[in-house]
């Protein structure tokens, strides 16, 4: 699991390097400005250096939010401002979690865990950040249809404010997915106060959180303009102005990044990395993200029902051809029922693109002739362009899959009425990953396994990282041999980034944090 | 003249309510749920519930709608959006200049390109340059504007670094917004222009026009183009019209926040406060838009001009038995 | 003899579409004198309003063209000016009235702006008083002065024709074209319009050209009159001339071919047969075909134009000696 | 009686017979009338016209420049592009030529009505229209696809209806200038009935407006499909629809420029022909224009 972190390791040095190129590209005199602007901020050891920082990093981005406020978000596209607004207590690094507004916790038992918090952080309002401004913010969330989900094993009513800098939350359940929840961005910690004065929809465009940016102004559809805030509890962010700028095509957000009118470009498609990995002012850097596709199949469909059936299409599906054609270096094809670098993720043996044993496993199934199917695709995203390929794979073993699509919201409403869908994940805890195959969540796959539901209650309530792990094993294995779904690839998520940008911490998901990161003229 | 304003004018109101009617009933039994949408997929039933209770989804069709209407002629009050839950109106006041400039730069692009070349290429048909100007006008027309647009950032932004690629904040960012956009109306400026110029340059009175002596120049721009504006008008209002309803695919590639984007956003998410919101707005705008068209042709055609006074009288006036005014 | 204001010399006009030509005008010769009342008369498509569009130069262009000689307007070569040059005389010196008044005046345009244009084209002088001197010509004609400000769909068709009048007369001009003016009125306005124009005419001593298939009205306002078949003259003269010494078969066809009310004639005598196709003219005389006189050489060679006495022109071999008599 | 139908009726087809020949004459309605058959027939035809199938993918041919095995060259999925330009004219020419039938019959009839009765019809219909000008023609096709079902005929429907009020308001514009002309005035004294006078006096004197917008229409409504396709509510992949396949490729425009330029070439090639058909026919139809 180290992959990662040595991945990203790399790709911090990688960054460093190619910043360091971007300087002896331009052959300006002052060619030694070019060592390592990351570091530049603390070591001046070179003395002959004087570099000089831009006050502004531009960043272009692909989505407006429709709120900063954190437990009324749920898109990624907005906790990556947001990340730069706010703090969760703790967070989820290098596979462990690391306290923030926290210092530290403890399980007081399996249902009561209890959270130390730092007595320096101010609010942007100059509050002081306090455990009442913490409980405030999770019965919040518990009241919004869009984080109440996410914490639902919180027992609110016993959760207790200790004192100003402790809070014990209570649990209906034992719950080790509790912290994962609390790392989200729905777990950020807002002002009370500011909530209660602003009223909600104020809030939401003017938000006021403990992070090291604060909203100055936002043109809606246009941009949105973050402040430095000085009294940022981890040390006032190097760039004092941070805009992101809404651009909703990828293409454009290239010739922004190509053109210097941004610094970072996030977000991009795979068919522009060539391109900007040509550029003289920028390059790439690409992390695995939690996102991953799936093709989903109903279990309430008579035909799918039939294991062999399932089987068979997967068979028919070259993978590895299907994700190199879809995203190029973009995504890796996927083996395992989770993204690889979830929680407790386990690589499985691929499964062989084998037309042959698909026929004859249709065969079997008494499809010799034959069969015709429908596949539901939401139109967004890469979801089409994964049927098409698929239908034609499909073609070749017997197999018909008309697509029909139509716009999302009628895909959506049509819940669990369809045979064959395309959709994605961006989760990296096995809770909220294999929630799809839980009787309870409704939607999509319904399974109805009293194996699987019983396996995914279980192991959330073990807090034992090796015990969780066997029954997390099992369950990944089990899921992976029934092929309720056929996993097909993991995304990574892309930057465009700007050579002048230095002390680039890459992250899965895009909630970079831009206060450590550095912009040379 | 002011009674037939002053009539338009009160007729919008039936508009208004039959466009926020229509629009209201299209959403209502339209699939797709506003709360789904605003959760994603992986929303739970209970997570769903609350939000229906919170957008007062689960209310009956006409309670729902009078309740709207009620809202909007008491308080002035068009709802929040289900999104942001930022009041409508402030929605679209914030992107409506935006759109309006973009629409009114792009009519007046295209208006005096597409009147001088279909000028031109009428008066000189079959001519060389009628020829060029007629497959300039059909490229123009079938360019897809995205397609146009990325051609003309990569040429004038990354290529030449003249203007900038995105944004609408200053006249540097709006030439090549206009300019796309004007472009495929202009061609169709130009292609009315020149067939009613043909019409019209062929009829007696531009033969009177010039036994009198008047120069060529003024008997197509003054004598001519009279004669040939009904039409044009027509085309130039309804493209106006349509523009101000949001250029959906321009406002994409150049990044520009307006009506369009809003409301294609609104319709995919089913933030029907917003549809509406934004519907009715586009309606007055394009009532106000057709009604000047109508005080245009008036202007332009005193044939027209006495059809909007009243009926009776109208024949007397022909018969020359009373003035006109 | 009065001296020539106009003369058109070897005329010759084609229209050309789709590769084929058309001879509208063949060679024409036609004199208009000061103060004189020239009448035009020939059938629909014998190339009387070519040969008036060819004095204002407004042929329209492609497809027609002159291809062949002068027109000599005050010892000047009409056709030889620049289009500027051309624009001063026309409405100026030479203006016309067009046979349909319902299309010819400007749907758009007030009849005073119409009326003020030509006279503000022509005569240098500031709005106001062009447009009081609109209003002048407008009661002229016999219109109220106050109608200046009416669109030309709140008049009449007579009262428009009216308006054409005062158009073409505002700048007082030497040579007054009228194109059948009357044709597409009625008969009781007809006479009117007839009779104001030649009131005007006299009033202001301007030599007309009047174009027309109507003999009737060449004999009531005309001196002179030339005949056009098929895009030549076949026969001019003064109106006794030709009224009452009729030579040429076509002539005779014409008058035989409308009522007389002195004569007791049992039966009209239409010409028989049609006028030759303009594309594809005959060899020889043109009227050959129709012609009662018909003789071998016409169908061989085309006749010359020749005096019978007194300028009075006839082309006809039937005048020609050495020929065998009719 | 039956001789007098005789008479007209020939004299009709006279007019017809002299209309059609010069048609024939015109050169560039010939060569507009001519591509426009070509598309017809390689859309009738495509089977046999096009090289490879329209959806026949090969993984590992993506992307490759026009050469002689592939015309056009090949797209993203390493389909053969002028194969699926040749299927595709199938839906884009019927996308095209239905919507725009709608269009403009609808638009038509609403506006002559409205100009020709003027007063408080004109008002009804042309406040009508601004309802309809008023909505957006995707939530026109949301709902449309709601009751039929998703595919091409929503699109075809939703484009039409869309752009009926451009046609509404042109045939107004047209027959109110018109309607009190004296050729009206006429026909009216000898007894013709309003839709007589309508459909044989005023109509065809603002033929050229309609055409014109017509053969212009065609292209927008072909793009418009697009955009329609694009969110999910049009033609159900891999069906090729030019439209489709231009939005398709933008995310290529700067690498591999045969993605989009071939399916723009013929929507422009069609809106070409159909404008050269058009302003051919409309001179053909015009009868002042016969000396």
């Amino acid at each position: 699991m180290n992959k990662i972190y040595k991945l990203l390791i790399g790709l911090l040095v990688i960054s460093m390097v190619l910043s360091g190129c971007g300087g002896s590209k331009t052959e300006a005199p002052a060619e030694s400005s070019s060592s390592s602007s990351s570091s530049s901020s603390s070591s001046s050891a070179e003395a002959t250096t004087e570099t000089t920082f831009k006050d502004t990093l531009v960043i272009a981005h692909h989505e407006e939010p429709a709120t900063l406020d954190p437990q009324y978000s749920n898109m990624i596209s907005w906790f990556v401002i947001e990340k730069n607004i706010f703090n969760p207590l703790i967070d989820y690094i290098d596979e462990k979690y690391v306290p923030v507004l926290a210092t530290s916790w403890e399980n007081i038992d399996d249902t009561h865990i209890r959270f130390h918090l730092r007595d320096d952080v101010l609010f942007q309002n100059g509050e002081k950040m306090t455990a009442d401004d913490v409980y405030f913010t999770f019965k919040r969330a518990l009241e919004s249809p869009k984080s109440a989900s996410t914490f639902k094993t919180l027992d609110i009513e016993n959760t207790k404010v200790i004192d100003d800098y402790t809070i014990e939350f209570a649990l209906n359940m034992p719950d080790e997915a509790f912290f994962n929840s609390i790392t989200s961005g729905r777990g950020n910690i807002v002002s009370k106060k500011a909530v209660e004065e602003m009223g909600e929809a104020e809030f939401a465009r003017n938000p006021i959180g403990t992070g090291p940016y604060m909203v100055s102004e936002w043109i809606s559809g246009t941009q949105i303009k973050l402040v430095a805030f000085d009294g940022y509890f981890n040390g006032v962010a190097k760039t004092p102005n941070l805009v992101y700028k809404f651009i909703p095509e990828a293409s454009n957000r290239v010739i922004e990044l190509e053109t210097g009118d941004v610094d970072v470009a996030l977000n991009l498609a795979s068919s522009d990395i060539a391109r900007v990995r040509d550029m003289e002012n920028a390059d790439i850097v690409m992390v695995p993200s939690y996102r991953y596709t799936t093709l989903t199949m109903s279990m309430k469909d008579e035909v799918l029902k039939d294991k062999r059936i399932r089987q068979a299409l997967a068979y028919a599906i070259d993978k590895p051809l299907l994700v190199d054609v879809i995203y190029g270096e973009s995504a890796d094809a996927l083996n395992g029922v989770m993204p690889t670098n979830a929680i407790g993720f386990k690589e499985m043996e691929p499964t062989e693109y084998n037309p042959e044993k698909a026929k004859q496993l249709l065969a079997e199934a008494g499809y010799e002739n034959g069969l015709i199917l429908e596949f539901q695709v939401d139109p967004g995203s890469e979801y089409l362009d994964i049927a098409e390929i698929i239908q034609s794979m499909w073609q070749d073993v017997g197999v018909t899959a008309n697509i029909i699509t139509m716009d999302r919201p009628s895909y959506l409403a049509q819940g669990n009425e369809y045979q064959i869908s395309v959709r994605a994940g961006n989760a990296n805890h096995p809770s909220n990953i294999l929630i799809i195959y839980d009787s309870a969540f409704g939607d999509r796959i319904q399974p109805n396994d009293d194996y699987i539901d019983s396996a995914l209650n279980e192991f959330r309530q073990i807090y034992d990282d090796a015990d969780r792990k066997v029954v997390l094993d099992e369950l990944q294995d089990y899921l992976w041999d029934i092929k309720y779904t056929i996993p097909l690839a993991h995304t990574k998520t892309i930057y465009g980034l700007s050579n002048n940008i230095g002390n680039f911490v890459p992250d899965p998901l895009g909630l970079v944090d831009w206060s450590i990161v550095t912009v040379t003229e | 003249m002011l009674r037939f304003l002053f009539r338009r004018i009160l007729m919008m109101i039936p508009v208004l309510l039959g466009v926020s009617f229509v629009v209201f009933f299209m959403s209502y039994f339209t699939p797709g749920d506003p709360a789904v949408m605003i959760l994603g997929d992986m929303a739970t039933q209970e997570d769903i519930q609350m939000m229906h209770e919170q957008l007062k989804l689960d209310e009956p069709f006409l309670v729902q709608y009078v309740n709207y209407v009620k809202n909007i002629v008491t308080k002035g009050d068009f709802g929040t959006s289900y999104t942001t839950k930022q009041p409508v109106l402030d929605e679209l006041l914030v992107r409506f200049p935006n759109t309006f400039k973009l629409a009114g730069l792009s009519v007046i692009l295209s208006v005096i390109i597409g009147i001088t070349v279909g000028i031109v290429s009428a008066t000189r048909q079959y001519s060389i340059l009628d020829n060029v100007a007629t497959a300039i006008s059909f490229i123009g027309v079938s360019m897809p504007n995205f397609w146009q647009g990325m051609m003309l950032i990569i040429v004038f932004s990354v290529w030449l670094g003249w203007l900038p690629p995105s944004g609408f904040s200053t006249p540097m960012h709006w030439i090549l917004p206009a300019v796309t956009i004007g472009t495929s109306s202009a061609a169709q400026i130009m292609r009315m222009t020149r067939s009613s110029m043909l019409e019209v340059i062929r009829q007696d009175y531009i033969r009177t026009a010039r036994a009198k002596g008047q120069s060529e120049r003024i008997v197509i721009w003054r004598h001519a183009l009279k004669n040939a504006l009904i039409p044009i008008i027509t085309v130039v209002g309804l493209s106006f019209g349509r523009l101000l309803g949001g250029a959906v695919l321009t406002e994409s590639i150049f990044s520009i926040a307006g009506i369009g984007k809003l409301m294609v956003d609104a319709i995919n998410m089913r933030n029907y406060p917003l549809v509406q919101g934004g519907v009715l707005f586009i309606a007055i705008v394009m009532s106000v838009v057709n009604l000047i068209v109508d005080v245009l042709y008036a202007y332009v055609d005193p044939r027209i001009r006495t059809q909007f006074t009243t009926n009776s009288i109208r024949k007397k006036i022909r018969l020359g038995e009373v003035g006109d005014e | 003899m009065r001296d020539t204001l106009l003369e058109i010399k070897n005329l010759k006009v084609i229209y050309s579409t789709d590769g084929k030509v058309v001879e509208a005008v063949n060679h024409i010769d036609l004199k208009i004198h000061k103060g004189e009342a020239l009448g035009l008369i020939g059938e629909t498509g014998a190339g009387k309003t070519t040969t008036a569009l060819s004095i204002l130069n407004l042929i329209p262009n492609p497809p027609g063209k002159i291809v062949e000689g002068e027109i000599c307007y005050c010892g000047q070569n009409l056709l030889k000016l620049s289009q500027r040059d051309m624009r001063a005389v026309r409405g100026n010196k030479i203006s016309m009235i067009f046979q349909d008044p319902m299309t010819a005046l400007n749907p758009v345009m007030t009849v005073g702006d119409q009326i003020a244009e030509v006279i503000r084209l022509h005569q240098k002088m500031p709005r106001d008083e062009a447009y009081i001197k609109a209003q002048e010509m407008l009661e002229t004609v016999g219109i109220p002065g106050n109608r200046l400000k009416d669109f030309p769909h709140q008049f009449s068709g007579g009262m428009k024709q009216r308006v054409v009048i005062a158009i073409s007369l505002a700048c007082n001009p030497e040579l007054l074209i009228a194109d059948e003016p009357t044709t597409a009125l009625d008969v009781t306005i007809q006479e009117q319009v007839l009779d104001l124009m030649e009131k005007l005419q006299k009033e202001f001593n301007t030599s007309l050209l009047m174009i027309t298939h109507d003999l009737g009205v060449v004999a009531e306002v005309c001196e002179t009159v030339a005949i056009m078949y098929a895009g030549e003259i076949v026969e001019y003269g003064t109106i006794e001339q030709v009224y009452n010494d009729t030579k040429h078969p076509y002539t005779r066809g014409l008058f035989d071919s409308i009522p007389k009310f002195h004569e007791d004639v049992k039966r009209l005598k239409p010409i028989k047969g049609q006028m030759p196709n303009p594309a594809n003219l005959p060899v020889g005389c043109n009227f050959a075909d129709r012609c009662p006189d018909v003789m071998p050489r016409c169908r061989e060679s085309e006749p010359v134009v020749i005096d019978v006495g007194e300028n009075h022109l006839v082309k006809c071999y039937k005048y020609i000696g050495g020929g065998d008599q009719a | 009686m039956s001789e007098k139908t005789v008479a007209i009726k020939s004299r009709n087809s006279g007019m017809m017979r002299d209309a059609l020949v010069r048609l024939l004459r015109n050169k560039a309605a010939i060569l507009g009338l001519v591509i426009i058959i070509v598309l017809i027939l390689s859309a009738i035809f495509a089977d046999i016209v096009s090289p490879f199938s329209y959806d026949e993918q090969d993984l590992r041919q993506r992307f490759m420049a026009p050469s002689a095995e592939h015309y056009f060259g090949t797209d993203e999925y390493g389909r053969d592009i002028f194969s699926r330009i040749v299927y595709g004219s199938r839906t884009s020419l019927l996308v095209g030529a239905i919507s725009v039938t709608i269009s403009s019959g609808i638009g038509t009839i609403l506006g002559a009505i409205s100009g020709y009765y003027g007063n408080r019809v004109d008002n009804i219909i042309m406040r009508l229209i601004d309802v309809m000008l008023a909505i957006p023609n995707i939530l026109l096709a949301i709902s449309i696809a709601a009751t039929l079902g998703p595919g091409i005929v929503n699109v075809m429907i939703a484009v039409g209806i869309s752009s009926v009020p451009g046609y509404a308001r042109l045939v107004r514009a047209s027959v109110m200038s018109l309607r009190d002309q004296e050729f009206i005035e006429a026909a009216r004294s000898i007894g013709a009935n309003d839709a007589r006078i309508i459909l044989r006096h005023i109509l065809p004197n603002c033929l050229a407006p309609i055409i014109v917008q017509a053969t212009m229409s065609i292209a927008i409504a072909i793009l418009s499909a697009a955009a329609l396709s694009f969110l999910g509510l049009g033609v159900q992949p891999p069906m090729a629809e030019w439209g489709s396949m231009l939005s398709n490729g933008r995310a290529y425009i700067r690498d591999y420029w045969w993605v989009v330029t071939f399916p723009g070439v013929a929507i422009m090639s069609t809106v070409f022909a159909f404008n050269l058909f058009g302003d051919g026919l409309r001179d053909a139809l015009d009868p002042r224009l016969k000396q």
